[in-house]
């Protein structure tokens, strides 16, 4: 086996179709062994994830926090930064609008918004400021760090929120007491919950688009990328890039937080905001890193979450199933799409 | 207070849980090393002890024998790991996806089949588990006895294998293979030695101590399998082997650190130290990255971790 | 050596491409038995694809390898050395953080066990055949390039190679080193071990038996190096005749100190890098460095290029200290800066070419429009910097990884070049480049300074410095040995102070 | 015309293996094998819900299938965006965390305080070191209550009884869960009450060790003292009637604003002491036991409701 030098697009193709064909396969084995049709799962996970207006706009609902960390994935890692720590950058995100937002209840939607709004953003960078700092200065690997902030952050918020300064009154369930309705992101379509966060995201994702093609941060970004310290030899200064992207990063993380909190559970607490960042990063290499392939990557894995429910309701089949056939798909798209790399050579003998 | 935890009665219990908690994480750290040692940084630890513990638990409760579960979780790791090593070596994709895609795929399928296999009985039976093997002599040993010389099995296994494995990287040809794939494939491979053939050993063995490691969980410690029960040991692990510098002793030691402070802060609000038991529990982690940060040395990566080699 | 002495190894039709780049096309050439065979050619020529064809890195597309008469299938390193093939690689493929030992006994052997007192024993064998000094204890990392290069060719010899493959081992090493190196070569051969040796350096082509000339990927002609002189080559190789290399003789250095540089001292690991260096430097002047790398030459340009801050000592530029500037206030003095190893410090290999040529001055208002770069900009700096620099690339937006070592020297000459309003550091601007690239490089080094740029180069090659250099400065051991008039200078004087040697220097 | 079909889905926050989830199932159970009315009830789980519920309820919600949407946790948020929208359906809510919303939403409250009062008896009498501890997941009301009433039965056995409690800040661990046990074990206490379910530790030291939700003495049979169980059949059924009523009369949805709780004397738990510890523990406490169940069981003997945390001595 040898790298290709070339790629043809048509072999690309075929490689790709063999994958997500072999990703099937597999998946419809697996609910052969749950006891279902494949076709019936199949079926009703189409119809759960956009059989109707409401099935399709809580799709996009479930894409939207999506959509942010696997932007913040494709920013760090396009620098070849490792920022595995979307997921604490969206605890930081929404806890630091919620810090802000709750003290001013009767303020108007029109104040409260944009709020929330820069205070995620500062909450996830200033957070993702941390892993940055202790890299910079203290050559701490932003794996590591920024592993240990997701941890640590779920533990602050449960302080926060267990007879904390932030628990609802008189309840004992670690979360907040309902958000006041003047704080909700709007819903964007009458007769679903989707919200304006969909479209903050998509703004986002154009924006990250621009910041990476045509800016001299995107032009850092693809530098520190290749080789990070010739950058530095010619007089970029590169911890501030490391910086300055993580900082970024964060902050779209930090959007992952209220669309969730003020768009869909109206209530900070850990699970309405848990898990997104990992599920990021996979949507980020799905996508390849590129923004209108996040957002497509994004809206797959929301399609899959929320057609998973009905999936569950109708034939049986455990909605666990669900992560196991996006990792499943992941490895397929991955490995297809490498194996497109090479070609295999016969060896000839004399 | 403090008094109450200085009893020598409340030191040997935290001792004696250090190194119970101590026994899956540096399981899978001994083996998490000799993949980096090798040159492959594997993130899957976690999915791949979870999957562990799950199949454990499985093959013991199916067939009745402990060990059975403990070898069949070592094959399930080390499975996981062949697909993990076929991804990134051979196919030379990203190491850190490919291990969270492992992540993902070790909780997603060990909950659902969990609830397939288990489906409409409403309850997971609990099986028996390993008891504490006291080696006779040394664990009547006043004081020290107890708490070393009366685990479980495994547990004697995990720390055997930290000097076997320091022996195996640093006095063994093989060993010297490990490390140099890590360090410069280049060198091994104009030897004649393939690359991908050692990383796929050193990745597998890995995997299958990461297996053991989750079975330690849900065989050698509990008893039965609770969806997600590695509750992010394997990042643990991961972080283990940095803080540990990729040496098997440092790594022990960083095992035992990370232990230690577990142990101390349930043993705090048994004792019931009016702390909030979240900042005890987020200590170990505020602790490593402050200690990480302090380091004096920051050598010790191997030289081409996480770099997949290609001969061009 | 006459032809009926046996083929060590054939090649029959050998062809090489990657993708459409055909490295070698159908080259048939032998290597005897106990025979200095030179393959010469251009950056790009394709040798050191067809070394590493030979020793079962890549796989030939097409074509027959034998040895001594029997067609072999080298799949893998692990087939040529078994096939009796060692290999110098042209860059080291040693562990730093190994032993000598350890670097040379890694992957032989049998069973489980490290068997040192053995590897030692045979370790021993070989320095004290080939009269090799090496310590088998160091580490790797801590060793001289030089004894680096020992190392290597004992790691070769180790595993039993009958023919030994040698890709442009000189090129980092001393003229001392080298003449060494030749007389290891000189027993080998007397061994009968045939060696074929990679070179741009014509002395040492000429030292050889048999030359063999690739241009292009083909195999121009394999000569007795007897019958041929030393221009004859030097066409083969080019396909033309060659740029005449005299040196262009001035009357006047430009006046005025540009840069002074005082007492400068720096230490590395706790171990003295730099000690009480220097020197100043005028405008229109170009200050040669001589010295084995390693001895400081690099740790002068990263402090001068504002990558490393001195322990003491100052730097000023026309009267102004700046002893802790970033490599970003360098760039603004009006310095530029060619670091030695290109593809690490110089160029963004995902970067285009356009873009290379910007490197460091991306927020720059003269390549922005607004937030955003401006393509048009760049695009136009970077047409014009191809043609003037006659870099052959398909345009603007090829990628420098995909350029070769020459071109890609282009590309960091023509930023670098724009940069260097009164200084322009040069650090081994022509390792590893053929002639017509080494002759350009003068060329635009002579007419930078006849801008009135202060030059200081550094160079391996002594052949550049007596060309170009109004001055040569000899490093040795992280000080300045002497400063010597070019005019009154010889080789030899240099290489004796180079080995640090200074008594025999003065005597010369 | 009188229904003869109830489907209802039955809205799980977690697995079924859990042992909250596993009572809720087990009670269930029963009561579709009892037939009230007649009734041929058929009921479809979803699992790992609860911070998916809206969605979860709406689906079920949107099928037209569903009489009864039964959630066995705080899903007051996800109700209060549906029951209007599908005011045919009926919307169950269990526990804290919850608020009244009336109408077609109904808010029911399991409390096993009472029989958790008596095992802290138990645990008072039987303790030698007068250490007695709790493990539990997180501070929550409905667990709140049990362990107070614990240490309360004990207390006023026993007023030299300390009390030890350890929260393992995951919902299940039992890793952790046996890791807090040893230290309590440590701390002197040797009367555990266990409401994270793990008892190996429990078994191998040998210590008094009490189970909630289920019967755990199969579980632990050397080391179970008692163990509560919490019996949704009483507030199953009571649901069962509020449907039935709106269903069969012209009366609508009327849900009470108060959460709906039974005591233990109308069947909401129950107390089974482990047959191998029986031996055990001595006559006069378990006439005690007997006594104070009798007591509560017809009023005598008020129980108090205390859901405030629980906190260590
Ligand atoms: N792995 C590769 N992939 C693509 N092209 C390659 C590869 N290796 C070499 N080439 C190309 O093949 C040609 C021959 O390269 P090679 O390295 O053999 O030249 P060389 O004669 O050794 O040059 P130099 O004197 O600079 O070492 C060059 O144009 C080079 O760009
Ligand atoms: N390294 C940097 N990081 C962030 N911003 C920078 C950096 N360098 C320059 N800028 C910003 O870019 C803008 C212009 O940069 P600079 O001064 O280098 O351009 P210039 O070509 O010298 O422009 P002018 O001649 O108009 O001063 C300034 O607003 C500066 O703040
Ligand atoms: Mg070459
Ligand atoms: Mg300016």
């Amino acid at each position: 086996m040898e790298r290709r030098r070339e790629q043809r697009p048509g072999a690309r193709f075929v490689g790709l179709a063999v994958a997500l064909a072999g990703a099937l396969i597999l998946c419809s084995l697996l609910f052969v062994a749950a006891g279902a049709s494949p076709l019936h799962a199949f079926s009703a996970l189409l119809k759960g994830s956009f059989g109707s207006l409401r099935a399709t706009g809580e799709t996009l609902v479930k894409a939207t926090p999506l959509i942010f960390t696997g932007l913040a994935a494709c920013v760090a890692f396009r620098a070849r930064i490792w920022n595995i720590g979307a997921e604490g950058q969206v605890f930081a995100g929404a806890m630091c609008a919620f810090w802000i937002q709750h003290n001013l209840a009767g303020f108007p939607a029109a104040v409260q918004l944009p709020v929330i709004v820069i205070a995620s953003i500062v909450g996830g960078a200033l957070y993702a400021g941390i892993a940055a700092v202790l890299k910079t200065r203290f050559s701490v690997d932003e794996v590591i760090s920024t592993v240990m902030l997701n941890y640590i952050i779920v533990y602050v918020l449960s302080l926060l929120l267990l007879n904390g300064p932030w628990s609802e009154a008189g309840g004992f369930f670690e979360q907040t007491a309902r958000i006041d309705k003047s704080a909700w992101l709007p819903v964007l379509l009458s007769g679903t919950r989707l919200h304006a966060g969909f479209l903050l995201a998509l703004a986002a994702a154009v924006l990250v688009q621009i910041l990476l093609s045509r800016t001299p941060l995107g032009y850092e970004i693809k530098a520190a990328g290749s080789n990070l310290r010739a950058l530095e030899v010619q007089g970029t200064n590169v911890r501030r890039v490391i910086l300055v992207v993580l900082l970024v990063s964060g902050a779209l993380a930090g959007l992952a937080g209220i669309t969730e909190v003020y768009g869909v559970h109206h209530r900070l607490k850990a699970g309405a905001i848990m898990g997104y960042g990992y599920t990021g990063i996979i949507v980020a290499i799905l996508g390849q890193l590129h923004p209108a392939g996040i957002v497509v990557a994004a809206i797959l894995f929301g399609a899959l979450v929320n057609g998973g429910t009905l999936m569950q309701i109708e034939t049986g089949v455990p909605s666990a199933l669900i992560y196991a056939i996006e990792a499943i798909l992941l490895l397929f798209f991955l490995g297809g799409w490498s194996a497109c790399n090479f070609r295999l050579r016969r060896v000839r003998h004399a | 207070m403090l008094d109450q935890l200085l009893q020598a009665s409340i030191l040997a219990s935290i001792a004696a849980a250090t190194i119970r908690i101590a026994t899956p994480l540096l399981l899978a750290a001994i083996g998490e090393l000799v993949a980096e040692r090798s040159g492959v940084y594997n993130m899957g630890v976690e999915g791949m002890m979870l999957m562990g513990a799950f199949i454990g638990y499985l093959a013991a409760y199916e067939s009745g024998s402990l060990w059975f579960g403990v070898f069949a979780a070592a094959l399930t790791g080390g499975l996981m790991a062949l697909v993990f090593a076929i991804m990134t070596i051979t196919l030379k994709v990203e190491q850190i996806v490919t291990g969270l895609a492992l992540n993902l795929l070790g909780a997603g399928l060990s909950n659902y089949w969990l609830r397939a296999a288990f489906a409409g009985e409403g309850k997971t039976p609990v099986i028996p588990h390993f008891s504490d093997v006291p080696i006779p002599g040394l664990s009547e040993l006043p004081l020290v006895g107890p708490i070393l010389f009366d685990q479980r099995v495994l547990t004697y296994l995990a720390f055997l294998l930290v000097p076997v494995v320091w022996f195996f990287l640093f006095r063994t040809r093989y060993g010297l293979i490990v490390r140099c794939a890590g360090e410069n494939p280049k060198a091994l491979d104009v030897k004649g030695v393939g690359v991908a053939p050692v990383q796929y050993a050193a990745v597998i063995f890995g995997g299958i101590m990461a297996g053991i490691g989750g079975a330690f969980l849900s065989v050698g410690s509990a008893a039965r399998f609770v969806p997600d029960m590695t509750n992010g040991r394997g990042w643990l692990v991961i972080i283990i082997v940095i803080a540990g510098l990729w040496r098997p002793w440092p790594v022990l030691v960083a095992t035992l650190a990370f232990s230690l402070l577990d142990a101390l802060q349930l043993q705090i609000q048994g004792i019931g130290l009016d702390v909030p038991y979240q900042l005890l529990l987020m200590m170990p982690y505020v602790v490593a990255i402050v200690a990480l940060a302090i380091r004096p040395s920051r050598g010790g990566a191997p030289a081409t971790l996480g770099v997949p080699y290609l001969r061009e | 050596m006459d032809t009926t002495t046996p083929a060590r190894l054939s090649v029959r039709h050998l062809t090489k491409s990657f993708g459409q780049m055909v490295a070698n096309q159908d080259i048939s050439l032998d290597i005897l038995a106990g025979e200095l065979h030179c393959l010469l050619g251009e950056n790009g020529a394709g040798k050191s694809t067809l070394s590493s064809c030979l020793y079962g890195l890549y796989q030939p597309d097409e074509g027959e390898i034998r040895i001594d008469g029997a067609p072999v299938d080298l799949n893998s390193p692990g087939d040529a050395i078994r096939a009796g093939i060692g290999m110098v690689h042209q860059h080291f493929v040693l562990v730093p953080t190994f032993t000598v030992l350890e670097n040379i006994a890694v992957g032989t052997g049998s069973g489980l066990s490290l068997d040192r007192r053995s590897a030692l024993r045979r370790i021993a064998v070989i320095c004290e055949e080939y009269d090799i000094p090496l310590a088998p204890d160091r580490l790797a990392g801590d060793l001289s390039v030089g004894e680096q290069q020992w190392v290597e060719i004992v790691k070769a010899l180790y595993t039993g190679a009958r023919l030994l493959i040698l890709d442009e081992p000189t090129a980092v090493l001393t003229p001392d080193e080298s003449r060494k190196l030749f007389a290891v070569i000189r027993r080998l051969i007397d061994d009968g071990i045939s060696v074929m040796l990679i070179s741009h350096k014509m002395t040492e082509v000429m030292q050889s038996d048999r030359v063999s000339v690739l241009r292009k990927g083909r195999l121009v002609a394999t000569v007795k190096t007897a019958e041929v002189t030393r221009d004859k080559l030097t066409a083969m190789m080019i396909g033309g005749q060659p740029p005449s290399a005299a040196r262009a003789q001035r009357d006047t250095v430009g006046s005025g100190q540009v840069l002074s540089v005082r007492d400068l001292t720096l230490s590395r690991d706790g171990r003295p890098a730099l000690g009480e260096v220097s020197f100043d430097l005028a405008a229109g002047e170009i200050l040669g460095i001589a010295g084995v790398s390693g001895n400081g030459q690099d740790d002068i340009f990263e402090c001068l290029a504002g990558l490393t801050t001195p322990d003491s000592g100052s730097i000023a530029i026309e009267g102004k200290a700046l002893l802790h500037a970033s490599p970003a206030e360098m760039a603004g003095r009006g310095v530029g800066y060619v670091p030695s190893d290109r593809f690490r410090d110089g160029l963004v290999s995902d970067l285009t070419i356009a873009e290379n040529l910007t490197l460091g001055q991306q927020w720059s208002s003269r390549w922005r429009k607004g937030p955003l770069l401006d393509r048009t900009a760049l695009d136009t700096n970077a047409e014009t910097a191809i043609a003037d620099y006659a870099i052959a690339a398909p345009g603007p937006s090829a990628r420098c990884g995909k350029l070769s070592g020459g071109n890609a020297q282009k590309v960091i000459l023509a930023r670098e070049f724009a940069k260097a309003r009164r200084i322009l550091l040069c650090n081994q601007p022509t390792r590893g480049l053929d002639v017509g690239a080494v002759g350009f490089v003068h060329r635009e080094l002579q007419r930078k300074r006849d801008e009135g740029c202060a030059i200081l180069l550094a160079s391996e090659e002594l052949d550049d410095l007596f060309q170009l250099a109004d001055r040569i400065m000899v490093m040795f051991r992280g000080r300045v040995m002497a400063t010597l008039d070019t005019q009154a200078a010889t080789y030899e004087q240099v290489g004796h102070l180079m080995a640090g040697q200074e008594k025999q220097a003065a005597a010369a | 015309e009188e229904p003869t079909k109830l489907k209802i889905a039955g809205i799980l926050s977690a697995g079924k293996e859990a042992p909250w989830e596993t009572s809720f199932v087990n009670s269930m159970n029963r009561v579709i094998a009892a037939k009230p009315h007649g009734l041929d009830i058929e009921v479809n789980y979803t699992e790992n819900v609860y911070d998916n519920a809206e969605q979860v309820f709406r689906t079920y919600a949107q099928t037209g299938e569903y009489d009864i949407l039964f959630g066995d946790t705080a899903y007051v948020d996800a109700i209060e965006a549906l029951k209007d929208e599908f005011p045919e359906t009926m919307f169950v809510m269990s526990g804290s965390g919850n608020h009244g919303l009336g109408g077609n939403a109904y808010w029911i409250f399991i409390h096993a305080h009472e029989p958790a009062y008596v095992m802290g008896q138990f645990a008072g009498k039987l303790t030698k070191s007068n250490v007695i501890g709790a493990i539990s997941t997180f501070p929550a009301e409905d667990t709140n209550d049990q362990i107070n009433a614990f240490f309360q039965g004990a207390r006023d056995v026993n007023p030299e009884v300390k009390a030890k409690m350890t929260f393992i800040q995951s919902w299940f661990d039992p890793t952790k869960s046996n890791e807090a046990t040893s230290a309590q074990i440590a701390a002197g206490a040797d009367m555990i009450y266990q409401m994270s379910g793990a008892f190996e530790v429990c078994e191998e030291r040998q210590i008094g060790c009490f189970g909630n939700y289920v019967d755990m003495s199969k579980v632990a049979p050397k080391s179970i003292v008692a163990s509560t169980i919490v019996k949704w059949d009483p507030h199953i059924n009571w649901i069962i009637d509020q449907w039935w009523k709106a269903k069969t009369t012209d009366a609508e949805f009327d849900a009470p604003m108060k959460p709906k709780w039974f005591p233990w004397s109308e069947g909401s738990g129950d107390l089974v002491v482990n047959p191998a510890w029986k031996d055990k523990i001595p006559a006069d406490v378990l006439a005690l036991a007997k006594k104070t169940e009798e007591a509560i069981k017809n009023g005598e003997k008020k129980i108090e409701l205390d859901m405030s945390e629980p906190k260590a001595e």
